[in-house]
């Protein structure tokens, strides 16, 4: 009988464990209690502005219509699957990421170390300035891009002025080698604040101890330092590559590589494809839980601490 | 034990001859090891050099707003403050839909944002910090990695709420949730300076209940925690871009809505001007946090 | 102030039995101090009274009146922890005015008690600073004082004075012991130092791996420990084993003449200060510790067995010394090897 | 044809000229058919018509002067053709504006959506029958013209000469820095079906201007979108922009003097035409909520008053001929030279696919 | 192993003198132990012979080889801290060879080598296992077999025992004093526990504001202190005033006879086992502290001043007694009051 019915103990306990979770009597039901009512005001946000959005964005991908949910079609995501156009894009998104993320942490590493080890004249200025560009929004990275790589570019007719070539043939903002400029530099930063809170906790005395059994400074920090930052290093490069897919801003004005997010905004710009910009939303969304729920588990607590 | 005495002494004095012939033998040369003497240098050029990469070109655009002519690669004219009277509503040519409006109504949404951000940042951070749960791992990455960027947000909320496009919920709705990851982790920061759990503890021993604890205990303990937070959120919030720019239909147009303008279709000079204040807004921020204890715009708080 | 009660509480987290059964007294206005190693159960057994752990089994009474379900902000019990926990966001008067504060006591009555407590622990003028800016042992009063002011059923006290500096330590042992007697407060002391707590406590629970080994006086608890892990846990003892019969205990090298029933094999524990110089047995001094007040000596009896014994310190041996010691019969403990357990006396 | 009603405010009945917010104010509106009253009390506070906005067409004297006549602000509605459409097209079937307006195509594009509804205004008549939809849903305000903007000073500095031909253009070290504008908008739809055009290209057959952008881009010409802050910056020398654009920065922006900024409309190698003239227009949103004062602004920028308002600004008004063409546009003579229109329908039909062709062909960097 | 030299070093950080003219020597095979207060310069002294800070001024000398500006991994020294410092990453025995390993020395050898050190600190079943798996304890001896293993000119350790608990501080001292004595290592022991210093060091040096009060052998910092600092940092110290002439001094309630010269105020230090029961002069017991093997008293002389006074952990006196004592005279300290310096004898 206990095959068909829930037996009458597992009643009474689903039914106790909901009446100790409304009237607890053990410290244990008054902590899940508390646990449950402070996680609940980001849910209910996370719930209206994050999952509802993504199911009706999911809806929106097979909509007939393009104004509205209306009818059923599979068309945006065939069309995803058939055109070429596509693949490049995502190819074009991933490579691209991934280089500038590599770039980024990599130098995030650096000056973490720099600014933790060594000690530097005005080092809270330079920590701030580091920190700076976390703060700007991309379309004013791409014009720091301009003011730096444009043909009136600051670095490009320095340039020009020591090689004796015309400044218009160096100037590459509006290229991938602009663009990747501009990711680098909304990147740095995340990956530095990362990195920093890791540096902050190494083991300074083991990095001596080190020094003292006769490693020099790359050899300690080969053999000491790397090794524990090593899940820091993991974490900023999980911040840091998501963070480089979602750059929008400095594409849109800096045009110089078909990526994911100029194509969402194209499709709705030209044509207002909503069912092939949700399609390509909803792909981007899910590759994005995939990768952090992945990359989390070289993180060795399975949890990010930034 | 006593074996090992006379054997390993024969055995140390040998070895330590090789030891100090490797080692000893550079005890007088005050020559540097070879990464102390490339290493180092090479690196801190690295971080000047980023720095300077980093900085210089928002140097460029501030001084630059205030020069008469960019027709060359230097600005000249100074100085001038024609394209601050532009962007602030004062001028005659040009994006003459000024600054201000957009700016009022960004810092208002951005403010409701924040608030929203303490109302659902606060208490997550606590929960986190505070308790170990089944969940936990999984709720704290969803709380500082939320699951969708601007961009992709944005096209999402176009079909859910049409009726709100552009308003200044939505708006609020949608900055809370992409900023909160910077309040969860700045307060998340400030709880794990304390010892939460034992000043709980104190509290509710003395007779407080647990609600009357966390708010005239835990919270005043991450104040600033909680303000650097609300500086972070709003700062960001006020010229968010990506989500703005796919759900705005503006009256008044959001202040990143009127830089974008600026940088996409305005003169040279005229967009530095615009962009130069935000800088400002950025160079206060920064300011305030330093108060606070954190260096620069970042999480982190080096004053614990 | 209360009596407190536990009775056969169990705390199981998981598979980790953290306390097996334990049942515990503390009278009105006595401390009581537990102590044992690290993980032995003594915080649990705090956290259990104090009503942030619900036990398993077992109940918690106060006064005879069971509160083992009550929250802790019911409880009216005090806490004093090592990390001081103090509130930092308020003054150091506001700290100890909190409690009442919580309790709706008018805030002329709540300045008045905290300035006599602030005033009895000597730290009345720092009474407007923010507790962040003083020092371990005067933040470590403050959280007295803060727990002191509710009155509290109960004081407890888990390791309070574990990270303050060793000259610190014995300061405030002396004087928190004083006011504890003073005051005639009802507290639990839990401390792994057995030495604070002998100093400290009125009565001395020893636990072990969950469970009450012995409560007792110090002294009886030092002089007549229930079995070998007490002995050695508690103060220093040398382990020696022997046969016992007709009240002798053959020990190889000497006799020692006791008046215990058991026969067989026994364990003998003999303290450092248990052993007199001039006595009959040849000890050679292997090694020797100069501290000052006293010199400990480690020493090779006759059967190759290794004992310390505390000499003053301005005697004069070397390592290689040969000296005479006689084993005290009246001091010893002797336990039966097979239970561990004290052996019982004749009398 | 009505010859007097050149401001629909002068057919004001009852209020007299000067009604400033008098509620029981009405005029009448619309043509043949779609003649009617409007009542002034069902004016908004602010009225939103896409694309009517400050700093584009001289749209700020437009709704200066309307709003000083009717008592009606307009709301200063920021953004191109392109952006307004995605807009509107967000909205179907709750608009917050209340008319479409922006590029001519744009406009038929919002029509076959379903977004537009029908309503001629008055002076529908003198609008050439190609740039208005029988149905009354979408008529055209004014046109711009493909044109060359170029920095003289620079052109002197590396000796060029004025060009006049697009051939002119491929010349290294102009095109090293000369810039097109997006395919994807409609300024840039036009520059480059104006060059296919001039090479003898059509609608079905780009390869032309692919082969034109071929040889410009292996010298470093590209496509951007920020034409305004480059060109005084001197980011770029030469770029391909409406008439409007380049004559405005010329003669209204400080940043920069008349003298180092020259517009030219150029034809093709052998005389080809090479100025595609780009209509704009608005049409009534199905479903707008102030469809009155919309109407009413609508009748008044076909007005001549408010038809002389854009050509103060170096836009040239549909009913171009009835009034004086400013002399600081380039001779009326290269005009007529270099001018064509492409059949408003026909494009619209193949706009997107002749974007995507463009975007995904065109080798100058910056397509997307 | 070697002798270390400081010849009068002084450490400045901006405007904090950390170091004040430190000269000191570690002879060959000695351990000498620092002790000193909190912030006295400890640390700093400690890393100015490791390398990681270059001293202001003076010198560091290794076999009389000046290496002040030696780079710290040429330098050859093992360093043992507080916080055991251990590479978490890495085995113990990784650990433990890692020195090697930088010095290229085979990994036959290094393991071997590794595995004797583990033996002999009795940790060799650990080699496998994580450090951060350990406990304290055996962290500490990672630790010292980590520095030990590249046979150091100098073994420096920084509180090695601080964050220990009581029981296993007795033992680790004892273990790790032997084995310092057993290698003939040159080491040098900070730490704040004058104790500990006494039990495991040859001589100690007694810092106070980054300067050198006094170094000798623990006897002679006990018995013979240079100062009324040292006789009260070291050891407990009964401080009482008095007049002096003729080499009497004059307490007010008994007299005690003396060799000194000086003539006028003079502080007496007497340690709490320097009072001999019995004597004439009447103390009142305040307070008894028992503390298993002796009890203290503190008690009141008749010219009011509380003194402590170490008795038999038997003994059995409550507060109220009144006690016969004596003051041993041979065995106090005698300081002028006005230099607070010894007073010098007449011999
Ligand atoms: N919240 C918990 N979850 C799981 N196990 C716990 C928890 N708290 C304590 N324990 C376990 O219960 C046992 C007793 O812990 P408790 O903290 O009471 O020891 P303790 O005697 O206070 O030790 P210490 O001297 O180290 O403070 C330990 O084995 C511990 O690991
Ligand atoms: N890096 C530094 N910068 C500035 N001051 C310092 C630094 N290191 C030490 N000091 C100062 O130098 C003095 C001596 O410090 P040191 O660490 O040597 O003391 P210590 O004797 O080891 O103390 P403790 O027993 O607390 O470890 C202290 O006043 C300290 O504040
Ligand atoms: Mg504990
Ligand atoms: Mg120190």
């Amino acid at each position: 009988m206990s095959r068909q019915f829930p037996s009458r103990d597992q009643l009474r306990q689903s039914i106790g464990r909901t009446r100790s979770m409304a009237f607890p009597t053990t410290e244990r039901d008054r902590e899940r209690r508390r646990i449950i009512i402070m996680c609940l005001p980001f849910f209910v946000l996370a719930t209206f502005a994050g999952f509802v959005p993504l199911i009706v964005m999911a809806r929106m991908s097979l909509s007939a219509e393009n104004l509205e949910n209306a009818g059923w079609s599979l068309a945006a995501w065939e069309t995803l699957l058939t055109e070429p156009v596509y693949r490049e894009i995502a190819w074009n998104t991933l490579w691209f990421a991934t280089v500038a993320t590599v770039v980024s942490v990599a130098l995030g590493v650096v000056i973490s170390h720099v600014l933790e080890k060594y000690s530097l004249p005005l080092e809270n200025v330079l920590v701030a300035a580091v920190s700076f560009p976390i703060a700007l929004p991309g379309i004013v990275v791409a014009f720091m891009v301009i003011v730096l790589l444009g043909r009136q570019g600051l670095v490009t007719n320095a340039v020009a002025v020591f090689t004796g070539s015309s400044a218009i043939d160096l100037a590459t903002a509006t290229t991938v080698f602009g663009l990747f400029l501009g990711y680098v530099y909304s990147l740095v930063p995340r990956a530095t604040m990362v990195l920093r809170g890791t540096y902050a906790e190494v083991d300074t005395r083991a990095e001596e101890a080190a020094r003292s059994l006769g490693a020099t400074p790359l050899e300690t920090f080969y053999h000491v330092t790397l090794p524990e930052i090593r899940p820091g290093i993991v974490a900023a490069f999980i911040l840091t590559f998501r963070s480089a897919l979602a750059i929008f801003g400095t594409v849109l004005i800096l045009q110089a590589l078909a990526v994911v997010t100029l194509r969402i905004d194209y499709e709705i710009g030209v044509g207002f494809n909503t069912q092939i910009a949700g399609a390509i939303g909803l792909v981007y969304a899910l590759f994005l839980i995939a990768f952090t729920f992945v990359g989390l588990r070289f993180v060795s607590k399975g949890t990010v601490e930034i | 034990m006593t074996e090992y005495d006379t054997n390993s002494k024969a055995e140390m004095e040998t070895r330590q001859e090789e030891l100090r012939s490797g080692t000893g033998s550079k005890w007088t040369s005050t020559r540097r090891s070879a990464s102390e003497r490339i290493g180092r240098p090479t690196l801190v050029w690295i971080v000047y050099l980023t720095v300077a990469i980093l900085v210089v070109p928002i140097l460029v655009t501030f001084v630059a707003s205030f020069a008469s002519t960019a027709t060359g690669v230097v600005p000249r004219g100074f100085i001038t403050f024609e394209h601050w009277r532009h962007v602030l509503g004062f001028g005659e040519y040009g994006v003459r839909s000024n600054a201000i409006p957009g700016l009022t109504f960004s810092v208002l949404v951005a403010t409701g944002g924040m608030i929203l951000n303490v109302i659902i940042g606060v208490p997550i951070a606590y929960a986190l910090s505070r308790y170990e749960f089944a969940a936990h791992n999984w709720v704290n990455t969803l709380a500082i990695l939320p699951v969708v960027p601007g961009v992709i947000l944005g096209i999402a909320f176009l079909r859910t709420y049409p009726d709100y496009r552009g308003s200044a919920l939505v708006l609020i709705v949608g900055y809370c949730l992409l900023k909160s990851p910077y309040m969860v982790l700045t307060v998340q920061s400030s709880f794990q300076s304390i010892d939460i759990v034992k000043l709980e503890e104190s509290a509710r021993s003395l007779g407080a209940s647990w609600p009357r604890t966390f708010l005239t205990v835990i919270v005043p303990h991450a104040k600033r925690g909680i303000l650097a937070g609300c500086i972070i959120t709003w700062t960001l919030a006020a010229a968010e871009f990506n989500f703005t720019y796919m759900v705005h239909t503006g009256d008044p147009e959001p202040f990143s809505m009127f830089l974008f303008r600026n940088i996409s279709n305005a003169p040279y000079l005229q967009s530095a001007a615009a962009i130069s204040i935000y800088f400002c807004i950025v160079v206060g921020a920064i300011l305030i946090l330093q108060l606070l204890g954190n260096r620069g715009f970042t999480t982190l708080n080096d004053d614990r | 102030m209360s009596s407190v009660r536990l009775e056969s509480i169990r705390k199981v987290y998981g598979e980790e039995v953290a306390v097996d059964g334990i049942d515990l007294e503390i009278q009105d206005g006595e401390t009581l101090g537990i102590v044992g190693p690290s993980g032995c159960g003594k915080t649990t057994t705090l956290r259990t009274i104090a009503g942030f752990e619900t036990p398993t089994d077992g109940h918690v009474t106060f006064d005879g009146i069971d509160v083992t379900h009550v929250p802790p902000e019911k409880r009216n019990v005090g806490l004093v922890f090592q990390s001081y926990a103090l509130f930092e966001t308020k003054t150091v008067r506001k700290n100890v005015t909190f409690g009442l504060q919580m309790r709706d006591v008018p805030k002329a009555e709540r300045r008045k008690r905290a300035d006599e407590l602030l005033e009895l622990l000597d730290i009345a003028d720092l009474a407007d600073r923010n507790p962040a800016t003083l020092s371990g042992g005067q933040q470590q009063r403050v959280g007295l004082a803060r727990a002191l002011a509710i009155e509290p059923h109960v004081l407890l006290l888990d390791e309070p004075m574990t990270g303050l500096d060793a000259e610190l330590k014995l300061k405030l042992r002396d004087e928190i012991g004083s006011l504890l007697d003073e005051l005639d407060v009802t507290a639990l002391y839990v401390t792994h130092d057995q030495e604070e707590a002998m100093a400290m406590c009125d009565r001395i629970a020893v636990l072990n791996d969950g469970q009450v080994e012995q409560v007792g006086t110090p002294d009886r608890i030092y002089r007549q420990p229930a079995n070998e892990f007490v002995a050695t846990f508690v103060g220093t003892s040398n382990i020696l084993t022997g046969t016992a019969r007709n009240g002798r205990i053959d020990l190889g090298f000497t006799e020692l003449v006791t008046d215990i029933q058991e026969t067989g094999e026994v364990t003998v524990a003999a303290r450092p200060e248990d052993f007199s110089l001039g006595g009959p047995v040849d000890a050679t001094v292997l090694e020797t510790t100069y501290l000052g007040q006293r010199m400990d000596l480690r020493a090779e009896l006759p059967d190759d067995s290794v004992v310390t014994i505390h000499v003053d310190g301005d005697a004069d041996y070397r390592a290689g010394d040969v000296v005479g010691v006689e084993i005290d019969p009246e001091k010893i403990q002797i336990f039966s090897t097979g239970t561990r357990e004290r052996t019982t006396a004749v009398t | 044809i009505s010859d007097d009603t050149d401001g629909a405010g002068q057919s004001g009945e009852s209020g007299g000229g000067s009604g400033n917010g008098s509620s029981e104010e009405t005029y009448e509106v619309g043509y043949g058919d779609y003649r009617t009253t409007v009542n002034a009390s069902a004016f908004p506070d602010e009225l939103r018509i896409y694309a009517v906005q400050t700093g584009w067409s001289n749209w700020d004297a437009v709704m200066e002067n309307f709003e000083s006549e009717y008592g009606v602000p307009l709301y200063d509605a920021q953004g191109s053709s392109g952006e307004a459409l995605t807009d509107a097209r967000s909205n179907a079937g709750n608009q917050t504006h209340s008319a479409f307006n922006g590029g001519y195509s744009f406009a038929l594009e919002a029509m076959n959506d379903g977004l537009t509804t029908d309503y001629k205004p008055a002076n529908w008549d003198v609008v050439p029958d190609e740039l208005k939809t029988d149905n009354g849903h979408v008529v055209s305000t004014r046109q711009m013209t493909t044109a060359v903007t170029y920095r003289v000073d620079i052109y002197e500095e590396r000796g060029l000469d004025a060009p006049e031909t697009w051939e002119d253009l491929k010349h290294p070290d102009i095109a090293q820095d000369l810039a097109f504008t997006p395919p994807h908008t409609a300024n840039g739809l036009a520059s480059a079906l104006s060059v296919n055009r001039a090479y003898g290209g059509s609608m079905a057959n780009l390869d032309p201007v692919i082969e034109y952008h071929e040889e410009i881009a292996d010298h470093g010409a590209d496509i951007r979108r920020n034409i305004e802050g480059d060109v005084t910056s001197g980011e770029i020398s030469t770029v391909i922009e409406y008439d409007y654009s380049g004559l405005n920065m010329k003669y209204n922006m400080d940043e920069i003097d008349e003298e180092q900024l020259e517009v030219a409309i150029l034809t093709g190698p052998s005389g080809r035409e090479g100025a595609m003239n780009v209509p704009y227009g608005f049409g009534l949103l199905e479903g707008a909520p102030n469809p009155e004062a919309a109407k009413l602004f609508m009748d008044y920028v076909l007005s001549l008053e408010g038809q002389e308002l854009f050509f103060d600004a170096f836009v040239r008004p549909i009913r171009a001929d009835e009034l004086e063409q400013p002399e600081e546009f380039p001779d009326q003579s290269d005009y007529d030279a270099a001018e064509f229109a492409l059949d408003q329908e026909e494009l619209v039909a193949n706009q997107e696919s002749i974007q995507q062709e463009l975007t995904e062909r065109t080798p100058l960097p910056g397509a997307q």
